[in-house]
C-alpha cells in the first residue's frame, strides 16, 4: 500500500468564493503517488474539536511534490482549514481509495456539481497528459456562478476544449441541473464513458440518464468516515443488488461503477 | 545507559510492551502498516470475529461528538473461515502478539469459536467481546449480568487452550460485581471497556443520525469513565486488567497504568492519528528513561491515594 | 406573524418555556443575573439542599476533561435554614419558575426537606437528587436500585404539597427500570441525567486529581449518553421527561426535545458560556418561527424511527 | 454586581519572553470597572477544546477602555490566546473576585514571582495614582531575567521608586528567591503591609517572613475554576483554623489577608 502520512507544508491559501477555499501544500510523498479520484485524511487541527480527520479530494498535485485541495466550508473542520495560512504544517495521509479507471475509454464526460468538482480537475488534467481521446467534455453545476470561481479559466487553461456549465439561479449557463446538460452536450453516437462526483441527487440523476442512453458511468461517494483506511468500517454503502457484505467507501470507493452500488 | 523493561505478562504470555490495539479500531492489522511498524507494538486485538460472516448495521454507521465518536458498525466481520485462511498469514508476520476479539450470540457460538482458534497458529489469546451494544440479540444480556458473564467466560475457558481475556461492558451498574463474575469463571485477564451506549439526533431531518438509532461512543470523552472503572476493577479482582477508553497520548495510558492497568489498548486514536499506538510505546520508553525507572512495572498500579 | 407558544406544563406547572438551568451550575440564581435575563428563562434549579449545611469535599474539586469536566463538589450547600431566610427573598423576585434540588441521607431527611419546603411561598417545585455520586453516604444507594428509588419518591410525595420530579443517576444497568419504579413512587416528573463517575490521574505527581478521587463528569462529552438515556426513559414512563446532559447550543436542545422531553436543563453550559441558557431560549423561538412551527409541542417527541 | 460579558477587541498582541505574552483588549464595561487584584474569565476558543474559561488576572486598565492581561503558555488555552491577533474578538467576562484592599496603608510592599507579577503591575499603578504612601517597595521574582521581559522597565516607567529582583539562576537581582528579598530591604521599623501574588510555595515563605514580623499580608490565591463567578463551588480553599465551612477563591478572593486561609 503506498500510504503516507505526512505533515505537509503549506504554500498557498486562496479564497475562490465566499465560502470556497484552495489550499496548495507540499506533501511529496502523496502527492507523487496520488491517482485522480484518490483522497487524503486530514487533520484540520491538533486538539480533540473536532476529533476526526477529514476526507478531502485531490484536487490536483503540481509536479511531484504538491498537492491541492479544494474545500468548501461546511462546519468546524474546513472552518479551521480555512484559517490555515502558509508556513503553517498541517498532518494528513493518503493518498487513499481507488481513482477513476479510464483505461481504454474513447469518449469521456466529466459532470461535477458543487465541491464534486474538486477531484474531475485532477481526472482532466491526466486525461489530456496521459492520452488522447477524441473528446473530453466536462459539465459543472454550482448554486450560482460565484461558486465555480476560477475553475471554468482553470479548466480551459488545461486544454479542455469543451465546458458547459448550469447554475441552480441562472448566473451562468444553463438555468437549472448539471445532469440535464448531458442530453444537451453528449452526442449519442458516441460510447461515453461519464465520471461524476456531487450530490447525491445530482449523481443519481446522471446514472439515470446514463442508464437510458447505455453509457458507463463512473462514480464518487461520500459518507461519514472516521479512518479512512479500511478499520473502522463505518464508511459502508450497499451493493447495487442490495445483497451480501456492504462495500466500504473508502477501500472499494471512492469511485465506484454505477451499477456496482444501490440507487435509494 | 539500560533500555528500560517494557515487557508484560498476561495469562502466562510475555508481551514486549503494555500497548495493544483495540479492537475494531485497527482493521486485522494491514491496514496500519503504512503507519506504524506493528513489530514495534505490544499486541494487536483484531476485529471481532464471529462464527459466519457478519453484514452488520445499514449505514450511517459512526456519527462524531464532542470529543468522541458514536459508532453502530454492528459487528460486520468476514467469520471465522476467512478471517482463518485470508487473515491470519498475514498477522502470524507482523512480528507482535495476536488476540483475537470474538463474539457470539449463544453459548455455543463462543464454545465454537474458542475452540476453533486454539488449533490456529499464530495467536497468543482470545478476547471475548460480552458486551458490545450494537446487535439486538447476543452481546448486551451476556455483559450486564453477573451470571451470564460468568456462564459465558466458563465456556470460551473450558473449550480453549489460549489464555481468555474477557472484556467488559461499561454499561452496568457495578462493574467490579462483572469483573469478579468474570475472574471466577475462569478468566485470565479483564479488559475495560468496551463503549458507552449513546445516540445523537439530526435536527433538520428529525432522524437519529444512526441507522441503528444508538451507538457506542468512544474516544477522549469517555476516558474518565473507563478510567474510573479501570481503577474499581483493578481492586476488584486479582487477574490483570486491560485499560481502555479514549487513549490518546502517553499521558493517558499512564493513567490507566497507575490506576492499576497492565496493559492498555488504544481505540479512536488510531483514527486520529494512524500512529497513536506506536506513539505512545515510544512516550512510554521515554518516560520510563526521563524518570529513571527500570521498567513498566514500577508505574502499574502506582497511584497514591493519600 | 404570531409568537410562538414555548410554554410546557410539568406536574401541573406551567412554565413559559422548556429552557430550565441545572443544579449547581446556575448558584442560587443571583450569580448570573449580570449575564442573564434571569425572568426570560423557564426556570431555574438551584444548588442541592440538604437539612445541615455541608462542607462538601475538600479540595482540588474540579478538573477538566476532554469536552467535559469532573467536580467532586460533594454537595457543599448552605443548608435549609439560610437557603430559606437568604436566598428564598431573592429567588421570589427573579419572575421565573424555582425549582429546589434536594438531598439527603436517610428517607427521613428527605421528607422534612419535603415538608418544610412545601410551606414556603416562592417555589414551584421539587427536584430530589437521589443520584449524586460525590458524597460517600447517603445518594448513590437511593439512586441505583429500583425499590429505594421508590421508596424516596413515595417519603417525598407523600409529605409535599409541590410537584415533585426524581433527579436520575446515569451509572446503572438500566435506566428504564429506575424511572419507572420513581413513577410508581409518584414522582409528577423525571429528570436525567446526573454527572457519570469518572476520575482523572496526575501523572506527574501519580495522585487523583480530585481529593475525594472520583468525580462527576459532565458536559458536552456526555451528551451522547444522555441523550440516549432520555429517549430510553420518554419512552418506558408516561410523565413528563426532563433532558439534562451537556447541553450547549439551541441544537443540542432540540435533540432533546425530539427524544421525547418535555423541557431540558442547562448545566456545564452556564460557565463556558454564561449566556447559554438565554441564548437556547432565544434560539428555540427562532427555530420555531425558522420552521414556521406554532409551538414547542411540535418539537417534543418528533423524532422519527424509520 | 458590576459584571459584564464582552466580546472584547484584541488591539495589540506582545510577546515579552520566549512564553510570556501581554494581550491589550479595548472591552470597556470590563475595563472601566476593574480594580486591581481582579480578575476575568477568558474564553480561550469557541469550540470545546478547552470546555472552560481560564482566569487570568488583569494586567492593567489603559484609560477607560482597555485592558491588558499577562500570561505564560502553559497548556493548550494560553496557547491558543497566544496565537490570537489584532482585530480578533475574545469573549470574556469580568471584573471578578475581589482586590488588593490598600485602605489607609502606609508602607506597601508588592512581591511577586513568576505570573504573579501580573495583578502587581496594576496595583503599582493605583498606588501611586490615588495615595502617597510613604513607601511602595516592588520585589518580584523568576527563574530567569528574560522572565521578566519588559516588566523592570514598566514598573520604573510608572514612577516605582524601588524595585529589586531574584532569579533562580542569578541573572538579574539575588540569586535566590524572591521571598528573601523581603528581609534585605523592608525596613523593619515600618509597619508594612505585604502584597504577595506567585506560586504558592513563594507566598507561604512570604507569608511566613510577614508573620515573623507582625507585617500584615495579602495574598493573591489560584485554584483550578469552573465558573469564576461563584456558581460551581469548585475553588474551594480551606480557612485559617481548617474550620467551617470553605472560603471561595473566586467569591470570598483570590486576594486575602494571609491569616484567612490555611498554609498547608
Ligand atoms: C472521499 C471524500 C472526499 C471528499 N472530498 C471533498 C472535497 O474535495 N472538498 C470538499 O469540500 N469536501 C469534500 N468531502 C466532504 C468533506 O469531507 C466534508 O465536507 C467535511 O468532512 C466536513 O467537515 P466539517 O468539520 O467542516 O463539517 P462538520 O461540522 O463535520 O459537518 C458539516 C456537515 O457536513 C456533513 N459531513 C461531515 N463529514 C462528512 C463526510 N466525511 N462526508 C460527507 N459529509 C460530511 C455533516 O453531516 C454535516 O451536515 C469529501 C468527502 C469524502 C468522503
Ligand atoms: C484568579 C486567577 C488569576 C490568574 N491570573 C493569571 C495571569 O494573570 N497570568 C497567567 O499566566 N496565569 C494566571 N492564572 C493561571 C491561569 O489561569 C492558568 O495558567 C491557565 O488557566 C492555564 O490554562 P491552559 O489551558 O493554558 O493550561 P492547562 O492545559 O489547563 O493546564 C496547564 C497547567 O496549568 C494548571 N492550571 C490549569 N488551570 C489552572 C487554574 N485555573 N489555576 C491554576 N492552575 C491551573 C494545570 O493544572 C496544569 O498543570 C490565574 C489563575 C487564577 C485562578
Ligand atoms: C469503529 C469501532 C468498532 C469497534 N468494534 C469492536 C469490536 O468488534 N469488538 C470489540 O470488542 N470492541 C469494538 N470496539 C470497541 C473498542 O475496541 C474500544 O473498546 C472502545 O472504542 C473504547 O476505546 P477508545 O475510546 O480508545 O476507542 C469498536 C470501537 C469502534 C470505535
Ligand atoms: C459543579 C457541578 C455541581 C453540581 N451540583 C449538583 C447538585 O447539587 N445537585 C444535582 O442534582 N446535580 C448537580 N450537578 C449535576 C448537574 O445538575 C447536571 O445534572 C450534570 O452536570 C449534567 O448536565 P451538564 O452536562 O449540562 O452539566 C452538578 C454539576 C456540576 C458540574
Ligand atoms: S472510513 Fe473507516 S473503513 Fe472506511
Ligand atoms: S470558580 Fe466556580 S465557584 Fe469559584
Amino acid at each position: 500500500m503506498n500510504q503516507f502520512e505526512e505533515q505537509g507544508e503549506i504554500v498557498r491559501q486562496e479564497q475562490l468564493a465566499p465560502e470556497i477555499f484552495r489550499l496548495t501544500l507540499t506533501a511529496p510523498d502523496i502527492a507523487s503517488n496520488a491517482r485522480p479520484g484518490q483522497f487524503v485524511m486530514v487533520r484540520t487541527n491538533p486538539g480533540y474539536d473536532p476529533l476526526l480527520r477529514r476526507p478531502l479530494s485531490i484536487h490536483q498535485t503540481i509536479g511531484n511534490e504538491q498537492l491541492q485541495l479544494m474545500f468548501k466550508v461546511v462546519g468546524k473542520g474546513t472552518r479551521m482549514l480555512a484559517a490555515m495560512s502558509p508556513g503553517q504544517r498541517l498532518n494528513l495521509n493518503g493518498p487513499l481509495g481507488h481513482g477513476f479507471d479510464l483505461a481504454g475509454k474513447q469518449a469521456i464526460c466529466l459532470v461535477g456539481g458543487g465541491m464534486g468538482i474538486a477531484p474531475l480537475y485532477f481526472l482532466a488534467k491526466e486525461i489530456l497528459r496521459t492520452s488522447k481521446p477524441p473528446k473530453c467534455v466536462v459539465l459543472l453545476g454550482a448554486r450560482t456562478a460565484a461558486e465555480f470561481g476560477p475553475l471554468p479559466r482553470d479548466f480551459m487553461d488545461i486544454g479542455v476544449k469543451e465546458t458547459h456549465f448550469a447554475t441552480d439561479d441562472g448566473s451562468l449557463g444553463h438555468h437549472g441541473f448539471v445532469a440535464e446538460l448531458l442530453k444537451h452536450h453528449l452526442d449519442p453516437a458516441n460510447n461515453w464513458t461519464v465520471c461524476t462526483c456531487g450530490p447525491h441527487p445530482m449523481m443519481k440523476a446522471v446514472v439515470k440518464e446514463c442508464r437510458g442512453h447505455g453509457w458507463q458511468c463512473q462514480v464518487s461517494l461520500e459518507t461519514m468516515m472516521a479512518c479512512g483506511i479500511s478499520a473502522c468500517l463505518g464508511c459502508a454503502v450497499p451493493r447495487g443488488d442490495l445483497s451480501g457484505p456492504y462495500l466500504h467507501v473508502c477501500k472499494d470507493g471512492p469511485v465506484f461503477k454505477a451499477e456496482e452500488v444501490a440507487w435509494l | 545507559m539500560n533500555q528500560p523493561d517494557m515487557h508484560i505478562t498476561v495469562g502466562g504470555v510475555v508481551f514486549k510492551n503494555p500497548v495493544l490495539t483495540a479492537s475494531g479500531t485497527f482493521g486485522y492489522g494491514k491496514e496500519f502498516e503504512p503507519y506504524v511498524n506493528l513489530h514495534h507494538l505490544g499486541g494487536v486485538v483484531v476485529k471481532g470475529i464471529s462464527l459466519a460472516p457478519r453484514r452488520g448495521n445499514p449505514p450511517p454507521r459512526i456519527v462524531e461528538t464532542a470529543g468522541g465518536m458514536l459508532n453502530a458498525i454492528g459487528l460486520e466481520n468476514v467469520g471465522l473461515d476467512r478471517f482463518i485462511s485470508e487473515k491470519i498469514p498475514y498477522l502470524k508476520e507482523i512480528g507482535t502478539r495476536v488476540i483475537v476479539n470474538i463474539l457470539g450470540d449463544s453459548l455455543e457460538e463462543y464454545q465454537t469459536l474458542a475452540q476453533r482458534l486454539s488449533e490456529v497458529e499464530g495467536i497468543s489469546g482470545l478476547e471475548v467481546n460480552i458486551s458490545c451494544p450494537n446487535v439486538k440479540k447476543g452481546g448486551v444480556a451476556f455483559g450486564t449480568d453477573p451470571a451470564m458473564a460468568e456462564a459465558v467466560t466458563r465456556a470460551v475457558c473450558t473449550h480453549s487452550t489460549l489464555p481468555v481475556i474477557v472484556k467488559l461492558s461499561p454499561n452496568v451498574t457495578d462493574i467490579s460485581q462483572i469483573a469478579r463474575a468474570v475472574e471466577a469463571g475462569g478468566a485470565q485477564a479483564v479488559s475495560l471497556i468496551n463503549t458507552l451506549l449513546g445516540m445523537a439526533i439530526d435536527v433538520k431531518t428529525r432522524r437519529p443520525r444512526l441507522a441503528n438509532v444508538v451507538g457506542g461512543l468512544s474516544g477522549p470523552a469517555i476516558k474518565p469513565i473507563a478510567l474510573r472503572m479501570v481503577w474499581q476493577v483493578a481492586q476488584a479482582v486479582k487477574i490483570p486488567v486491560i485499560g481502555i477508553g479514549g487513549i490518546t497520548t502517553t499521558e493517558d495510558a499512564l493513567e490507566f497504568l497507575l490506576a492499576g492497568a497492565t496493559a492498555i489498548e488504544v481505540g479512536t486514536a488510531n483514527f486520529v492519528n494512524p500512529r497513536a499506538s506506536q506513539d505512545i510505546v515510544e512516550g512510554l520508553a521515554r518516560y520510563l528513561t526521563d524518570n529513571k525507572l527500570s521498567g513498566i512495572s514500577e508505574v502499574i498500579g502506582g497511584l497514591v491515594v493519600p
